[in-house]
């Protein structure tokens, strides 16, 4: 359902990195339940597009407006809205799985309960190690803990199905639904459209 | 002349001071042409405008 | 914070590059002029000075690159601040320009200073002098902050980045002049003579004052000619720059 | 909602740093190691406790010279890593899109690094002292004024860390960047503790270097988070 109470405005945007254009007049407006898929070759621009949507670098022309309204959600998680996930996972490795998931939470003001978030994630076991001693798709899963709460309006993920087993990317694939369904944006960039396809959805090729 | 030169003694160090600031504006006056002069060139060598940014191709699935 | 439409057609390169190119000559000749004018009028015309004898008349040259560096590392940090608030690109390549400028005449003053020192004091290094130990701290500036620029490959990071570290320092400037000072005053034994100008009459005072004016003149004139490659670079693909260059060639 | 942030960063990267007990102990091993064994690159005949004509300086004021440049030096080697991490695993990218602004994410990990870090330092320096003979009352005047300044050197290394934070060859260019700014917080601190030692007063420069701290720590912060924000970039 589109919810139009929030939404994605990109008019004639612009980005260069390094003295080059990588893009040139992208306009592009997204309403909340909408899904966009970011495709084209490595290099042309994907991640710096999504860095800066969540507002990490400027646009050489053009204008980003992302009016979120306020969290229509249960929980009351206020929180900040924007949730990147970059090719970083953003994870402490000192510390161990729990300790970041509990930090981000807090950061972000998502009340869910820890360990019934990491039994989801399917990490039980590894809850109390230290994050350095995860596999690269034990960690992935740890970076989209955030994800599940319904806190961030908008979903700005960079080819989050890296390192990724089946049973991980089937319930990013829920999550994403979920998401959608609760009126959020999500904005994917990724190799393998076939798998994030959804009806309805932005197909964007740069 | 040379006790002009001399400068009472302190010859050696007053103009070694003059040579060691004149050596400096001179510099500083050959360096700032010698660099619009290269960068100038630099962009003369560049003249052939990068290829254009490709406009992105936004599309929608079919579907609700 | 909207900027006055004046202060935009300041920010338009093309006619920043001509106007400053204009500038130039002019600048330069009537600064080596009065550089010339002023040099010949100290070492040859002016009276001995009856304390220092002959060595003083390094007091028209180590007075003058001190001061040029110091302006030049205020304009540096004013020039870096305004194009990091409004991203300017033309007020980084003038904070840039001032860089190289500012470094060499600082170094300049060191070494006069540290000349005029020896037969003064008996040694190139006094530290009864806080001028000397100011021009050092305020050279290790500049050189940080051109090692700093010299680290990055990317020109417009390099850009807003030494910017910071050009805001930084010159708000530094002032709390680090007056330790110094503070720190020599203590070390201050009541005989050692100051650096100050003597009791300058006419005669001496005239040459002095033609030479800062010849300084300040060379120094905005050194700066344009910066302040234009710098353009050039900044504006590389630009079609302006594209005729320029094409109309220089045929 | 910006100082809970700044509790949860001060308590994250405390529990950091005693997972990595080298990250910060280096430092200050390095500052012990400096500081009281510099005396044996003078000859032992120099070394008088009051100069004569023929020493050009005395065990103590030596002392004092060579505590304050460890200390400075054992900051740079402490800091330079300090937001180098948190850029290399993205999580100074979430700490962005966290709620409070960057600010408050910077304080935090400066208090964390100065809890870690400099006031270790400080508590150490009477052990140090006593390899100079110094006075119990300038070392503990040379506690209280490292006490006072280590908050300068900690921003001011900071900024030199952010703004180099992706450079090769980091730590050779923050001692450069830093020197000349430091110069203010090293002449005070040091003519403090010289004052001690001759048993005078030492209030004039210690409440100057007390309004240096409250400078740097009201003001370094903000260029620090420009600086992270344009590597970012």
């Amino acid at each position: 359902m589109i919810d139009s109470s929030i939404s994605l405005e990109l008019t004639d945007v612009g980005l260069s990195r390094g003295g080059r254009d990588l893009i040139a007049g992208l306009s592009l407006s997204l309403r909340g339940g909408q899904l966009a898929l970011l495709m084209g070759p490595n290099g042309s621009g994907k991640t710096s597009l999504l860095r800066a949507i969540a507002g990490f670098a400027p646009t050489t022309q053009g204008r980003i407006v992302f009016s979120g309204g306020t969290a229509p959600d249960h929980t009351g998680d206020a929180g900040p809205t924007i949730a990147y996930l970059g090719h970083l996972d953003g994870l402490k490795k000192d510390l161990t799985v729990a300790e970041n998931i509990q930090f981000i939470n807090s950061l972000r003001g998502i009340s869910r309960p820890v360990d019934e978030l990491i039994a989801e994630l399917g990490l039980a076991l590894a809850a109390q190690r230290s994050v350095r001693q995860l596999s690269a798709g034990q960690k992935r899963r740890v970076a989209l803990a955030y994800l599940s709460s319904s806190s961030s309006r908008l979903w700005l993920l960079d080819e989050p199905l890296t390192n990724l087993d089946r049973p991980g990317r089937e319930l990013l694939g829920r999550w994403l639904d979920s998401h959608l369904a609760g009126g959020g944006i999500a904005i994917v960039a990724t190799h393998r459209a076939d798998e994030l396809r959804r009806p309805g959805c932005l197909l964007l090729e740069l | 002349m040379s006790e002009f030169l001399a400068m009472g003694g302190h010859g050696s160090y007053v103009w070694t001071a003059y040579g060691i600031t004149l050596a400096i504006l001179l510099w500083n006056l050959w360096s700032a042409g010698a660099m619009l002069r290269r960068n100038l060139r630099r962009a003369a060598r560049e003249t052939a405008a990068d290829e254009p940014a490709r406009r992105p191709k936004v599309s929608q699935l079919e579907g609700e | 914070m909207k900027l006055p439409v004046w202060f935009h057609r300041f920010g338009s390169p093309p006619w920043v590059y001509g106007f400053a190119g204009a500038c130039v000559p002019w600048l330069l000749i009537c600064g080596v002029l009065a550089i010339a004018i002023g040099a010949y009028w100290g070492l040859a015309i002016a009276p001995t000075d009856a304390v220092q004898g002959e060595v003083y008349r390094i007091i028209y040259i180590h007075p003058q690159t001190a001061y040029i560096g110091m302006m030049a590392y205020t304009l540096m940090g004013i020039a870096a601040g305004i194009g990091f608030i409004w991203r300017i690109k033309l007020a980084h390549a003038v904070a840039v320009g001032a860089a190289p400028i500012g470094a060499t005449f600082t170094f300049g003053a060191l070494i006069t200073g540290a000349i005029w020192g020896r037969p003064t004091w008996g040694t190139y290094w006094e530290w009864g002098d806080p001028r000397i130990m100011f021009e050092l701290l305020l050279l290790f500036l500049f050189l940080g902050y051109l090692a700093l620029r010299a680290a990055f490959d990317d020109r417009d990071k390099a850009d807003r980045v030494s910017a910071i570290l050009a805001v930084v320092g010159v708000v530094n400037v002032p709390i680090i002049h007056f330790s110094v000072d503070w720190w020599n005053s203590l070390h201050q034994t009541a005989t050692v003579m100051q650096l100050d100008d003597p009791a300058m009459d006419p005669e001496m005072l005239v040459p002095f004052l033609i030479m800062v004016g010849g300084f300040t003149l060379l120094f905005y004139g050194l700066l344009f000619r910066r302040l234009q490659a710098g353009i050039v670079e900044r504006e590389s693909g630009a079609r302006w720059l594209r005729e320029l260059v094409e109309g220089a060639a045929s | 909602m910006p100082l809970q942030t700044f509790l949860l960063v001060l308590r994250r990267d405390l529990k950091v740093a005693f997972r990595r007990i080298s990250e910060w102990s280096h430092p200050l091993l390095f500052f012990i190691a400096v500081s009281a064994l510099f005396p044996l690159a003078l000859s032992p005949e120099r070394l008088a406790m009051t100069p004569g004509e023929s020493e050009l300086f005395g065990l103590q004021s030596l002392g004092i010279g060579v505590i304050w440049m460890g200390a400075l030096l054992a900051s740079l080697m402490g800091l330079d890593r300090l937001f180098l991490n948190d850029i290399e695993d993205g999580s100074l990218e979430q700490l962005m899109l966290g709620p409070a602004p960057l600010l408050s994410v910077v304080y935090g990990k400066l208090a964390a690094h100065w809890l870690v870090s400099a006031l270790p330092l400080v508590i150490l320096v009477p052990l140090v002292g006593l390899s100079y003979r110094l006075t119990p009352g300038a070392t503990a005047m040379l506690a209280l004024s490292l006490l006072i300044a280590t908050p300068v050197l900690t921003v001011l290394v900071a900024i030199g860390a952010a703004l180099t934070v992706n450079l090769r060859g980091a730590t050779a260019i923050i001692g450069l960047l830093v020197l000349p700014l430091v110069s203010p917080a090293l002449i005070f601190g040091a003519r403090a503790t010289v004052l001690a030692l001759d048993a005078e007063s030492a209030a004039g420069p210690l409440y100057f270097n007390a309004s240096l701290a409250i400078v740097a720590v009201s003001l370094g912060p903000v260029a620090i988070a420009a600086a992270l924000r344009a590597a970012l970039e």
